[in-house]
């Protein structure tokens, strides 16, 4: 009885989470449109619905129902396989970040997690991981060049900065002293216990480590459009292609968000002027901002080119974080 | 050619739905090949801001909906015009923006294709050289108004939506 | 006009006997043998007494009846001395080719290949330029009709049951097949690295139609050519059927980014063949307009490239500017792009009531502007990287491959019409010419925008003149050779019967020729008519200033990568409508 | 006087490298246009009026009384009633035009010896809009209008007839005849890309 009840609310937390998940992806779009708009002083969609509001779902509607176009000579089965495997592990990460404690309502206890493992950091980094295979195989098995040249700069960015990006939470770990996600956050007390002020370094190659991840300028290298059209994805059609977008600038964008707040910004924590649901509205409403801020980025700088990039990878970017390891290991050495 | 399974029997409601999502989130490719090219850039440039109606320019042939044909289309240039035609997936539309390649044009020379629907079907002429960014908006509206009709089934005829008049009256001075 | 001193070109006839030196209104041409030209053409490039070390122009003259039937006219220029020179031989099938002199010919001799069929011994691929492998015929050609040769049956697939129009002919050239394009490909580029990446001709990245390919080894380009001629319209072809007038429309559509500077060189050259003086205040407006017009066409370049480059909002805030550039030049002109608003002896129209407030308007608005996008890019670190060392061009490069505009000036070297031969109102205005001092890119962007921050205040002097002169007349219609108004119409029988001629009959020009260009914001456009005495031009030879700085892209790009080339491209701006013509 | 100069390169000095302030300057200038108001007309609903320049679609001006005094001279060979095109087929339009052959005019011999035009067709698809046929036409016959809307489903459409011409040339003069000629009529419109502009 006790695995049938962990099972069902394990199975309708998780469909929660990934509609949510969904939706919430749909309308980043929005957002993001929007953003881009108004930075560039027009309304961005304004007549779908109110004030774009039917946007998204039009698209969807639109994407869903396009004839799927598979080209000649593809490989088959990784041309299909290759979107999802950029798309679920995009949202696996979803199941180690909590989004809040555990809270009551009507008696029963809801933990607002999926899972809360003792090593939620290293998986989310290793699903990370995975979801460049997903790129490499669109790449490879489109047959052709452009796609190609996309997959391979995305694989050079990725593999990069994944290096720096695990190093560098390297340092809130320590500081916290474990690897789950929920400790990590437990570990930040007050306001001015957020790692944001002790491991500023970190934070720093934590951003750009982040655009790298989720190709947004300046280092959206992978679909370049004056070079490679649209990169990985030039051969891709309807849904298929609408899931990578979905995974990568959106999805993967609001995930790592999330891991950094919950790293430097003390995720949910804040003061209790929101009532019972506080947690969760600082959580999103920092998430959100962190989300606002690489739109911010992302729509104001230009772009470095692809050698570029992996060389502010391996000489910079990872050089620094090594060395916020070490700085971070003798404070807490000297301190005891 | 471009519009699929119209058999007005069942699920005209989500019949309906479907058209509905298809004419608010045309995407055309984004290919320019002369002067028109430039007042498209402008169209969905700050001023018109084509993104207001749902309409984002693609790179690739195939993640899009329309092909604007924005310019002077020559013979040489022909076969690769037509080949990114076919490969967009359909249902798609075209919109033969501006003279050259409506019909020519004012080159009626031994290199110019006279004409874009020679090679590949057009749903929408704009005429001008070049259309202004106002014009093809125009255009992009009455290429709504098309999907909307043919998913009925109906005789395409001048039909009201959300449009005020042609061309503001001005206020007498 | 920039001639050679006739003295100084008698004293060649020491070294070249047989030479023959004709020198008339508005040039001065030298003519010799077949077998001498390139002797004479080293020893031109070569003497410091001449130098004439720049390459400007090739092009071949068609003259059926003559024998030999082609006349072969090299422009060339001499730095050193601020001189232009004419070179004319004649032939019936072949030319010995210059590209071991000046590098730049070599596009210039693939397409005369092209259009007239003559052959240039030397030259390393001889192939053609605009039009594709398979294609038999040779368009310039005076036999070769203008619409060409309808074999193939292609009607409209829309309209098959009803004739869609009285013009509609349902028979059309022959287009070329994919394997013919094909062909094309093969012979510019071998394979010899890891892959033949395709750039273009429809990508997003490539400024219109232009088909590069790049033999790949990794991300690192090692070898390069371009195939132009996807938007070759025949321009050169439509002008010989054209009267003087009536081709001012189509100078619009070739470098459409920039209208009205492509407008004042052509009517600035026929109105030196004419003999027409336009009015001074016509001569103000003109300067303004293109001045305008240079603004316009260097935040297109602006935004694109930055747009190339990554930089996305920047294409936006450059495109908002340009439309308060279309909102003036609609006002006056009437379109917004293709304005053909000037005319043989003027301009079309007067300024219209409250232009110049507006202009004034812009004139105090635009520097905040110009500082937010150099807030944005000129000292942002990507920025820098991504520019500079892309594509370094030397002085010896710009001689060689006659480069003008932007790219010989990013070399330092002062070629710029408006300073060398300055027309219109250019004599009176004051500005300063940038210059760079490296070559590169990054230089190019430098020099672009001070180019803006010039033209405001070449604007803003033109304003202040054109308030005075508020009551001239724009069209200096007592020349007999410049249309009437309207009102004259209406009114004068004479200027009716005079407007008739013209139209009907064109405007007679005297027998000569003519070389004139303007500064275009690509580069030197110049015009090279003959005349044989009839309304139309006998020939009209367009010397285009993307289409020669293009021409360096290939080497320039060997060695660096993908994106690099995007980089390049931008900062050499070409517009496909004018290289291809 | 023309000058020549050489352009500075300009350099990233230390602090500006450290602190990232290119970077910051580039954000400061996107925010700042963050919460300015946008500049989009949003056609349809709101529509920029072509000035009276403009060159869209051609037009008859019809006998109205207004003619000019050519009208006259040429008139007495033609059969024209009022509210008619003033085409007296001369031709001058399709001589002036690069295109000739978008124009098809024809004109019959009335019994009584005058000329009546039957047809004037141009195919705006082979247009160039660059107004040498207005400037040609003598009697103030074709003018170009403010329509610019001219989309159409089929290529035989973008014909148009005498009969349409003359249509919309009433209804362009009844607009806009005896406006200024002024660089543009609708400030209320544009002062959203402009800002407010002193007029003089």
């Amino acid at each position: 009885m006790e695995i049938i009840s962990t099972v069902v609310v394990l199975v309708v937390k998780s469909l929660i989470f990934i509609l949510g998940m969904f939706l919430a992806a749909a309308y980043l779009t929005l957002i993001e449109r929007k953003f881009a708009g108004h930075v560039q002083q027009r309304p961005g969609p304004l007549h779908v619905g109110f004030h774009g509001l039917l946007q998204p779902i039009a698209d969807a509607l639109k994407v869903l129902t396009k004839e799927d176009l598979v080209p000649n000579n593809v490989d088959k089965v990784l041309f299909y396989l290759a979107s999802l495997m950029a798309f679920v592990p995009a949202i696996m990460i979803l199941a180690v970040i909590p989004f809040g404690d555990p809270i009551k309502i009507f008696g029963f206890e809801i933990k607002p997690y999926i899972t809360d493992i003792n090593v939620g950091l290293i998986l989310a980094l290793a699903f990370g991981s995975i979801s460049i295979y997903g790129v490499i195989f669109a790449g490879w098995a489109s047959n052709s060049k452009y796609p190609m040249i996309g997959g391979l700069r995305k694989a050079a960015v990725l593999i990069g900065y994944e290096v720096a990006l695990g190093f560098a939470m390297v340092g809130p770990i320590m500081m916290a002293g474990s690897f789950s996600l929920r400790e990590i956050v437990q570990a930040q007390e007050g306001f001015f216990g957020a790692f944001i002020w002790y491991q500023p370094l970190a934070f720093i190659v934590i951003l750009f480590a982040i655009l790298a991840e989720t190709g947004r300028t300046p280092f959206d290298v992978q679909e370049a459009e004056a070079e490679l059209v649209s990169g990985y994805n030039t051969e891709y059609s309807g849904m298929k292609f609408g899931l990578f977008p979905l995974a990568e600038w959106y999805i993967g964008t609001f995930v790592l968000s999330a891991i950094a707040v919950i790293l430097f910004f003390g995720g949910w924590k804040g003061p209790h002027i929101f009532g019972a649901f506080s947690p969760f509205i600082w959580f999103f409403l920092k998430v959100f901002m962190m989300f606002m801020f690489f739109l911010w980025v992302h729509w104001t700088l230009p772009r470095y080119r692809v050698d570029q990039i992996t060389e502010i990878a391996w000489k910079v970017m990872l050089p620094l974080s090594l060395l916020n390891i070490f700085i971070t290991a003798i404070i807490i050495m000297v301190k005891g | 050619m471009a519009i699929t399974g119209n058999s007005g029997i069942i699920l005209t409601t989500v019949e309906e739905v479907l058209s509905w999502s298809r004419r608010n989130s045309l995407w055309p490719v984004s290919i320019g090949l002369a002067c028109c090219a430039i007042e498209m850039m402008h169209t969905a440039a700050s001023r018109f801001d084509t993104d207001r109606l749902g309409i984002i320019f693609r790179g690739s042939p195939r993640q899009a909906d329309v092909l604007i044909v924005a310019g002077t289309v020559v013979n040489k240039v022909a076969p690769m015009l037509k080949l990114i035609y076919e490969q967009m997936p359909d249902p798609k539309w075209v919109i033969s923006m501006g003279g050259c390649a409506s019909g020519g044009g004012p080159f009626p020379t031994y290199s110019t294709l006279q004409g874009v629907d020679r090679i590949i079907p057009v749903d929408v002429y704009i005429p001008g050289c070049p259309p202004t960014p106002q014009a093809l908006l125009w255009g992009i509206i009455q290429l709504q108004k098309k999907i909307k009709e043919k998913k009925e089934g109906k005789e395409l005829k001048e039909i009201p939506i959300r449009v005020p008049t042609e061309s503001k009256p001005i206020k007498q001075i | 006009m920039l001639w050679i001193n006739p003295q100084k070109a008698e004293g060649l006839k020491s070294a070249f006997p047989s030479l023959k030196i004709s020198h008339q209104k508005n040039s001065l041409s030298v003519e010799i043998d077949k077998d001498k030209v390139l002797e004479l053409l080293k020893y031109l490039k070569e003497n410091p007494e001449y130098s004439f070390k720049m390459f400007i122009d090739f092009t071949l003259v068609d003259y059926p009846l003559h024998n030999p039937r082609f006349q072969a006219v090299y422009i060339l220029y001499s730095p050193d001395y601020n001189e232009r020179i004419i070179v004319k031989t004649w032939t019936d099938e072949t030319l010995p080719s210059i590209t071991t002199l000046w590098k730049g010919a070599k596009w210039a001799e693939r397409e005369a290949y092209d259009m007239f069929g003559v052959r240039f011994e030397g030259h390393e691929n001889l192939v053609r330029m605009f039009l594709w492998e398979t294609y038999p015929y040779f368009p310039l050609r005076k036999d070769f009709p203008k619409e060409g040769i309808k074999d193939t049956y292609l009607p409209s697939l829309n309209e098959r049951d009803n004739i869609p129009s009285h013009d509609y002919d349902p028979y059309h050239t022959a287009i070329p097949t994919l394997e013919d394009l094909e062909i094309t490909e093969r012979k510019r580029i071998n394979k010899k690295n890891q892959i033949v990446l395709n750039w273009g001709p429809l990508h997003p990245g490539t400024h219109g139609t232009i088909w590069f390919l790049f033999d790949l080894e990794g991300e690192t380009i090692k070898d390069c050519d371009i195939i132009l001629g996807q938007l070759h319209r025949g321009i050169e072809k439509l002008a010989e059927d054209l009267t003087y007038t009536q081709i001012i429309p189509y100078t619009d559509r070739m470098d459409y980014i920039s209208a009205l500077c492509s407008n004042i060189a052509y009517v600035n050259a026929v109105e030196k063949l004419l003999g027409v003086e336009p009015t001074e205040k016509a001569k103000w407006i003109r300067t303004m307009m293109a001045e305008l017009q240079r603004i316009n066409s260097h935040l297109l370049w602006l935004g694109t490239t930055a747009l190339d480059l990554g930089a996305l909002t920047m294409f936006l805030y450059t495109f908002r500017e340009r439309e308060k550039l279309m909102d003036i030049i609609e006002g006056i002109a009437g379109i917004r792009l293709n304005s053909s608003f000037l005319r043989i002896g003027g301009v079309r129209y007067d300024l219209p009531e409250g232009s110049l407030d507006v202009i004034k308007h812009f004139i105090k608005d635009f520097p905040s502007r110009i500082k937010d996008y150099e807030d944005m890019l000129t000292k942002n670190r990507i920025w820098i990287r991504r520019n500079k060392d892309v594509g370094v061009v030397t002085k010896e490069d710009v001689y060689q491959y006659g480069l003008t505009g932007i790219m010989a000036r990013s070399a330092g070297v002062p070629y710029d019409i408006r300073y060398i031969q300055p027309t219109d109102a250019y004599p009176e205005v004051d500005f300063e010419i940038p210059l760079g001092t490296v070559g590169d890119a990054y230089d190019r962007y430098l020099l672009r925008m001070e180019e803006m921050k010039q033209s405001l205040n070449i604007i803003a002097q033109c304003v202040k003149k054109l308030e005075e002169l508020k009551n001239d007349k724009h069209l200096a219609t007592e020349n007999p050779y410049v249309l009437p108004t309207l009102q004259e119409t209406y009114f004068s029988i004479e200027a009716m019967v005079k407007d008739f001629n013209l139209r009907i009959y064109g405007e007679k020009a005297p027998k000569g020729e003519i070389y004139l260009s303007g500064e275009n914001p690509r580069g030197e456009l110049g015009f090279y008519i003959v005349s044989e005495g009839e309304g139309r031009p006998y020939r009209l030879r367009i010397r285009s200033g993307a289409f020669y700085n293009l021409q360096i892209f290939p080497e320039l790009i060997k060695g660096r990568t993908v994106a690099d080339a995007v980089t390049l491209l931008g900062s050499i701006d070409p517009v496909v409508g004018e290289t291809d013509r | 006087m023309v000058k020549l100069k050489y352009v500075e390169r300009p350099k990233l000095n230390l602090i500006e490298k450290l602190f990232f302030l290119d970077f910051i300057k580039g954000l400061k200038v996107t925010f700042k246009n963050l919460i300015k108001r946008t500049v989009t007309t949003k056609y349809p609903y709101e529509k920029l009026t072509p000035p009276k320049r403009f060159r869209g679609t051609h037009a008859h001006r019809v006998k109205d009384g207004n003619e000019p005094p050519s009208f006259s001279v040429l008139e007495k060979f033609m059969d024209i009633n009022t509210g008619e095109s003033r085409c007296v087929a001369c031709y001058m339009c399709q001589q002036a035009c690069p295109v000739p052959s978008l124009f098809r005019i024809e004109a019959i011999q009335l019994p009584n010896g005058k000329k009546k035009v039957v047809r004037f067709d141009m195919n705006l698809l082979n247009c160039l809009y660059c107004g040498l046929c207005v400037d040609a036409c003598p009697v103030d016959c074709l003018i170009m209008t403010d329509i610019y809307e001219t989309a159409k489903y089929q290529r035989e459409k973008c014909v148009i007839h005498m009969d349409d011409m003359s249509e919309r040339g009433k209804d362009f003069d009844r607009r806009r005849l005896k406006e200024p000629d002024r660089i543009w009529i609708d400030d209320q419109e544009r002062i959203k890309l402009w800002g407010q502009i002193k007029w003089s």
